[in-house]
């Protein structure tokens, strides 16, 4: 069908161009002309009609089942789409949307979870200290069911970089999973909110603290350690779901046999082949404390099956202690769920300068690349680039940035490396100013959306740019590790975050909307063609998928950082729910009363947040709303 | 003689340039342990007691040589990695006016030493006692309340913020960058 | 009257002893080094004729008998000429000396650049108050050694160290094998040189860098290559285990004490750069960047009270009993 | 009265430099005594001490008369007095014997001791030991 209509555009621009000719013609090639314009305007509408039933682009069938209703992992899916099929509200009547219920956590940090919706009960879990809430959709005013408090160790939060948050919970089989932040990961059953099992898998004494949601494939719990600013060695766990041992564990750093790199092992690129890299591209000793933190997101090939997780950026940030490539970290891993065995790798920022964490979310899409069925991976990545990745092998298919990037110079999709701006290089004792992206990247790890409707990816991002200078830094165990001085200032045009909708088929933006601060929300996307995002205003959005007009906007009690959800309620209806509280790295400032004087607080971001103190205060309250 | 006493009197000034701070970078015992226990509350049953008095503080508190010293290992132990410079992070603020385990330097140094349930790890055995007294008296000297002629120097590389004793008001900042 | 003369010219001959040595400008034992010392003799010769000639004429003139003063107002065409041919003439010589000892001088530097054009080995030393920092730079990441204090080097080859501080400025200066350059924080400053043979050079630090400047001294130690290569593959090793159970005592002592925060010990939890790494401390020489030989006694010195020995350096006092002394100073002496 | 004034200058003078000639060897042959009785009463060289003390840490702990850059305060000074105290260590009588051991293995004797047995030679502990004896 998509044949037919590109030979009908090209069909209609020819008579376009005919018709200014037309004067000079005779009648019947008139005739004909306009019978061949008529016949390329059907054909067009018809393309045009023919286009949702038969998208270009959408998530493998596998990992995007269809919709149920419920929102059992933060991700919505395997292909991490965070599309909901569900349609009740639309762009035309979101705009009477309002407050079904709300609910105090009880916790004024940074609400970065996403609720989850199982069955007639929604389930939040809440920054440090770590409580889960079950809440019964089915009565009235959603009533509390049970709360399950796991009281992690208080001294947790001396070494949780970057506030206290939690990124949200997984259900699996009649059971919650979620991580508290002193490093255990816990099973606790949907129903009565009685623990089953608890593991303990972080030190804290070393600077391990766990933040991320966890990801229940095949009967494994997947769990990442966080700390790349402690000098933690990232690694990435596998615990059985039904008694939480550890079935195997892959570090980011070190010797193949613990990065779980074997004979599967096939990297697309040459600078990814050799033998333990995980060392030898290191200085001695530097890659046991060399970060590579798996704490963002994981997606699940269940065709291929394949998991896809990032590694964080290598510890510390001043690059000068860590000479070479620091193989594994700022990359993604394609490996085997079963064994933790490594397929594939490729290095986003290799030798990373600036802390580029490469763990943002990824979406899996199949799509046509160049004339080709490609299995692809879409990924907004923290330097800059959207990156499109083919999800068997690791190729870079494109590599586009969506903002102003000027770290870097482009990817060679050749060799697939990142070409580093030499003018931005930092080091030890030398101030480098208006680095774009900054430390917390061009996009850190709040998550996009794609819809499969309109083709679109919408990534919430920042537009931030900093000045670094590398300072003296010394390794002591449990404490942080960074030497690095940044301040950061808002980018290009003064806005300092944005909304971009990216047109995957065409690698350029569809339609751009300009935030005053950092969107450091999660984004969710619908049916009904509507896209809901918050602000750290505290604004909670609703625009056109489309053309990105403002439907619909709610102020919330504190600033947005949280990952919004849809879901059906037990009446049928359609909701949409936020938890609402100002925090993590961009809302550090508020949550944790940073003293704005002091530009390099909160690793830099407090120089560019200073006026967010007179905006918002902490908070933590969960937002549900629905149609009158 | 009219003319000769100005000419003296210079003299003794200049004799007394002589005189030289005695940096005593060796353990001074003989200056008191500097243990005694500091309540983190004001509140005691039983009406107001003696504020404690310890030797130690005094000869750290306003010591320029400490207060250089202490800000050189609010660096190099890493205490620069959670609370910045003074401005707070993963750690609580330093430079404003709010102390969540009280201002006095033997407080500070307490929370140093033994360190605070909600993260402040403790520094015991790990830090000799003596660079626990000049990072407490660092601590102190950020929110601006020790004397001007011994205020550890501005950070002269990316000018993240004034010295210590020029800081402006938080309330007169500029509200939007 | 003779003999005093002849006393007099031994006395002043006797300083010159002291320019030979392992610490010494003149007495130069690599080409960078070569280049300088005769630069030195050659100025100071020239100079010295120069000064010679000088006082040869002034004593002349003011032996020579004054001839009567004629009119001063009456020129003597004949003598004014000659005069004025006389001052362009020692002019001329000036001017010639001058830019012939700036072309010297300048050609010397164009020597010294090129001596580590094609230099294989990349030394970064950072200086440190109060002491050096030395890395060896290698294509292979896992290959970059880091140690303190004492730089070994290949002899009869060519090395690039580059200079750089993290703190204030320093000036790198081992007089036997190259001439000054200063460290300076931020900046990187790169310096060639060659052993011509192997050999022990000292060096200092020739910049007033604070309290114990005078006590920031380096040992470079030339080798021929096969053994240099060896301690360089040697020293990439981890550190030795603890071999007693007092050594073992003093590696967990290590590691709960003050120590693990600064100093680093390959293979174990310390991993502080802001002191000396210590991985192969008792392979080296000296200790306290050149202070004290090494020795048992000397590390428990050093370690029971390094403000008595340097006072003011970095290194605080701990409190340790003798005990915790000794199986620090085991472990230590067992890292070789 | 000139020359009267210039007899007694001279006269002065004369046994002035006599006394200081007698001092001198008065004190050169006290130390000699004072030496060979230390080195006989240690079997070591005392002239030899200096150096090995000051490579073995010694110097680093004590304050040692006679001992460039000895200004140790670890330890206690190691002077005159020396050779009239009673213990050696506080655990051991003063005796050349014993000083020599507390000198090569003071941790044998007493394993608490901050004083590290410093693993030299007996022929230098004996040299070392004479030179502190001949400091009296």
């Amino acid at each position: 069908m998509k044949q037919v209509q590109q030979v009908a555009v090209k069909i209609w621009g020819a008579c376009q161009r005919g018709y200014k000719a037309m004067a000079r013609i005779d009648g019947r090639t008139k005739l004909g002309m306009i019978g061949w314009t008529l016949l390329a305007g059907f054909a067009l509408v018809a393309g045009a009609v023919a286009q949702p039933a038969e998208p270009a682009i959408r998530p493998p069938a596998a990992a995007a089942p269809l919709d149920d209703g419920q929102w059992t992992m933060p991700a919505k899916n395997y292909a991490s789409t965070r599309y909901s099929e569900l349609a009740e509200i639309t762009e035309d009547n979101v705009k009477t949307l309002q407050v079904a219920f709300t609910f105090s956590t009880g916790v004024n940090k940074g609400q970065e979870a996403a609720p989850l919706v199982v069955g007639d009960t929604i389930y939040i879990v809440t920054p440090f200290p770590n409580i889960l809430y079950a809440l019964d959709l089915a009565r009235p005013g959603a009533p509390m069911k049970w709360k399950f408090e796991p009281n992690p160790e208080p001294a947790a939060q001396g070494v949780a970089c970057c506030d206290v948050v939690n990124r949200g919970a997984a259900f699996s089989n009649g059971r919650i999973y979620f991580n508290t932040l002193d490093g255990h990961t816990i099973a606790v059953d949907a129903a009565t909110g009685k623990p089953v099992w608890n593991t303990h898998i972080g030190n804290i004494n070393i600077g391990e603290t766990i933040t991320m949601a966890p990801l229940i494939v095949k009967g494994k719990v997947l769990v990442g350690n966080s700390g790349g600013e402690m000098g933690v060695r990232g690694w990435i766990k596998a615990l059985d779901a039904g008694d939480g041992h550890v079935m195997w564990t892959a570090y980011s750093t070190g010797p193949d046999a613990e990065v779980l790199i074997g004979p599967d092992f096939t990297p697309h690129y040459d600078m990814d082949k050799g033998k333990d890299l995980g060392v030898t591209s290191w200085p001695p000793d530097a890659w046991k404390i060399g970060g590579g933190n798996v704490w963002g997101w994981i997606s699940y090939d269940p065709d291929l099956d394949l998991i896809f997780h990032g590694t964080g950026n290598p510890g510390p940030w001043n690059p000068d202690l860590r000479p070479g490539d620091n193989k594994w970290t700022s990359g993604i891993f394609a490996r085997d769920p079963d064994t933790g065995n490594a397929k594939w790798f490729y290095q986003w920022t290799p030798h990373d300068l600036h802390d580029y964490d490469g763990i943002n979310e990824q979406v899996l899409l199949d799509m046509t690349w160049q004339g080709k069925p490609r299995k692809v991976l879409v990924r907004p990545e923290r330097n800059g680039y959207v990156y499109l990745l083919d999800r068997t092998t690791g190729e870079v298919l494109s590599a586009v940035p969506f903002g102003p990037v000027n770290s870097s110079k482009g990817v060679d999709l050749k060799t697939g490396r990142l070409i580093v701006n030499p003018e931005k290089e930092t080091s030890t004792g030398k101030v480098v100013r208006n680095i774009c992206p900054t430390a917390s990247g061009l996009k850190d790890w709040q998550p996009s959306a794609f819809s499969p409707k309109t083709g679109l990816l919408y990534i919430p991002h920042n537009n931030l740019c900093m000045d670094e200078e590398g300072v003296e830094v010394n390794y002591i165990a449990g404490t942080p590790y960074v030497g690095m001085n940044v301040r950061m200032i808002a980018g290009p045009g003064g806005h300092r975050g944005a909304f971009t909708a990216w047109d995957v088929a065409a690698a350029k933006p569809a339609w751009i909307l300009k935030e005053n601060f950092p969107v450091w929300s999660g984004a969710v996307v619908t049916a009904g063609n509507v896209v809901f995002y918050g602000t750290m205003e505290g604004w909670f959005k609703a625009v056109s998928a489309t053309t990105g007009k403002l439907l619909w906007q709610f102020k919330t009690s504190s600033g947005i950082i949280g990952q919004p959800i849809t879901y059906r309620g037990p009446d049928g209806h359609q909701y949409v729910a936020i938890l609402s509280g100002v925090g993590g790295w961009a809302g550090a400032i508020v949550s944790g009363d940073l003293d704005p004087r002091d530009a390099t607080a909160a690793l830099g971001f407090a120089n560019v947040m200073k006026d967010l103190k007179d905006v918002t205060t902490p908070g933590g309250t969960l937002y549900v709303f629905r149609l009158p | 003689m009219n003319r000769c006493l100005p000419l003296l009197l210079f003299a003794m000034l200049a004799i007394a340039g002589c005189q030289r701070e005695e940096r005593d970078t060796r353990p001074q015992s003989a200056l008191g342990s500097g243990k005694q226990p500091t309540p983190v509350t004001v509140l005691t049953p039983g009406g107001e007691r003696p504020s404690p008095s310890d030797n130690k503080a005094a000869a750290f508190e306003a010591n320029a040589f400490h207060l250089s010293q202490g800000k050189r290992l609010f660096n190099w132990f890493n205490c620069s990695g959670c609370h910045a410079n003074g401005g707070g992070g993963m750690g609580p603020a330093l430079m404003d006016k709010k102390w969540i385990y009280g201002g006095a330097i033997e407080s500070i140094h307490a929370t140093i030493r033994d360190g605070r349930p909600n993260g402040m790890p403790s520094f015991r055995d790990r830090v000799p006692d003596d660079q626990i007294w000049e990072l407490a008296a660092f601590v102190r000297s950020l929110s601006g309340n020790v004397p001007s002629s011994a205020a550890p120097g501005r950070d002269d590389d990316m000018m993240v913020h004034p010295s210590e004793n020029r800081l402006p008001n938080a309330a007169t900042l500029g509200k939007s960058p | 009257m003779r003999r005093i003369w002849v006393m007099c010219g031994a006395a002043s001959i006797l300083p010159l002893a002291g320019c030979s040595g392992w610490q010494s400008a003149l007495d130069p034992k690599g080409p960078a080094a070569g280049e300088l010392a005769w630069l030195i003799w050659f100025f100071t010769a020239l100079c010295t004729l120069v000064w010679l000639l000088v006082m040869i004429a002034l004593i002349m003139t003011l032996i020579r008998r004054a001839r009567p003063i004629g009119d001063p107002l009456v020129l003597d065409a004949t003598s004014e000429r000659h005069k004025t041919r006389i001052v362009f003439a020692a002019l001329g010589a000036t001017a010639v000396i001058l830019i012939g000892l700036t072309l010297l001088s300048f050609f010397a530097n164009r020597t010294l650049a090129v001596i580590g054009s094609d230099a294989a080995l990349t030394i970064r030393v950072t200086g440190h108050q109060w002491w050096w920092e030395v890395r060896y730079e290698n294509s292979q990441p896992n290959r970059i050694l880091t140690t303190a204090n004492e730089i070994h080097i290949p002899a009869g080859e060519p090395v690039r160290f580059i200079l750089t501080s993290t703190d204030v400025i320093h000036s790198f200066w081992v007089p036997n094998l190259a001439g000054k350059l200063d460290l300076i924080p931020g900046h990187e400053n790169v310096l060639d040189l060659k052993a011509d043979k192997p050999g022990v050079y000292r060096g200092q630090c020739a910049e007033f860098c604070g309290a114990q400047h005078a006590n920031m001294s380096t040992f470079v130690i030339a080798e021929p290559r096969p053994i240099f290569d060896a301690w360089l593959n040697d020293q990439l090793r981890p550190a030795a285990p603890p071999a007693s159970p007092e050594a073992k005592a003093g590696h967990d002592l290590f590691l709960k004490r003050p120590c693990v925060m600064c100093h680093k010990i390959g293979g174990t939890m310390a991993g502080g750069s802001v002191a000396p790494d210590l991985t192969h401390v008792a392979s080296r020489q000296t200790l306290a960047a050149g202070t004290l030989t090494m020795s048992r006694g000397n590390l428990a010195a050093w370690i029971a009270d390094p403000q008595g020995i340097k006072p003011g350096a970095y290194m605080p006092v701990v409190d340790l009993n003798g005990d915790e002394l000794n199986a620090i100073v085991a472990y230590l002496e067992g890292l070789r | 009265m000139r020359s009267d004034l210039s007899r007694l200058v001279f006269g002065t003078s004369a046994i002035v430099v006599l006394a200081i000639l007698a001092a001198l060897t008065w004190w050169l042959q006290r130390t000699d005594r004072v030496i060979r009785e230390a080195n006989n009463a240690t079997g070591g060289i005392a002239t030899r001490a200096i150096s090995i003390m000051m490579a073995n840490g010694c110097a680093g702990c004590h304050t040692i008369t006679g001992v460039p850059g000895a200004h140790g305060l670890v330890g206690p000074r190691l002077d005159a007095t020396l050779a009239t105290k009673v213990y050696v260590g506080g655990v051991l009588s003063n005796n050349p014997e014993n000083l020599i051991r507390w000198i090569r293995v003071a941790r044998e004797i007493n394993p608490h001791t901050a004083m590290p047995s410093t693993g030299i030679s007996e022929q230098e502990a004996r040299d070392i030991a004479a030179y502190l004896y001949a400091l009296r």
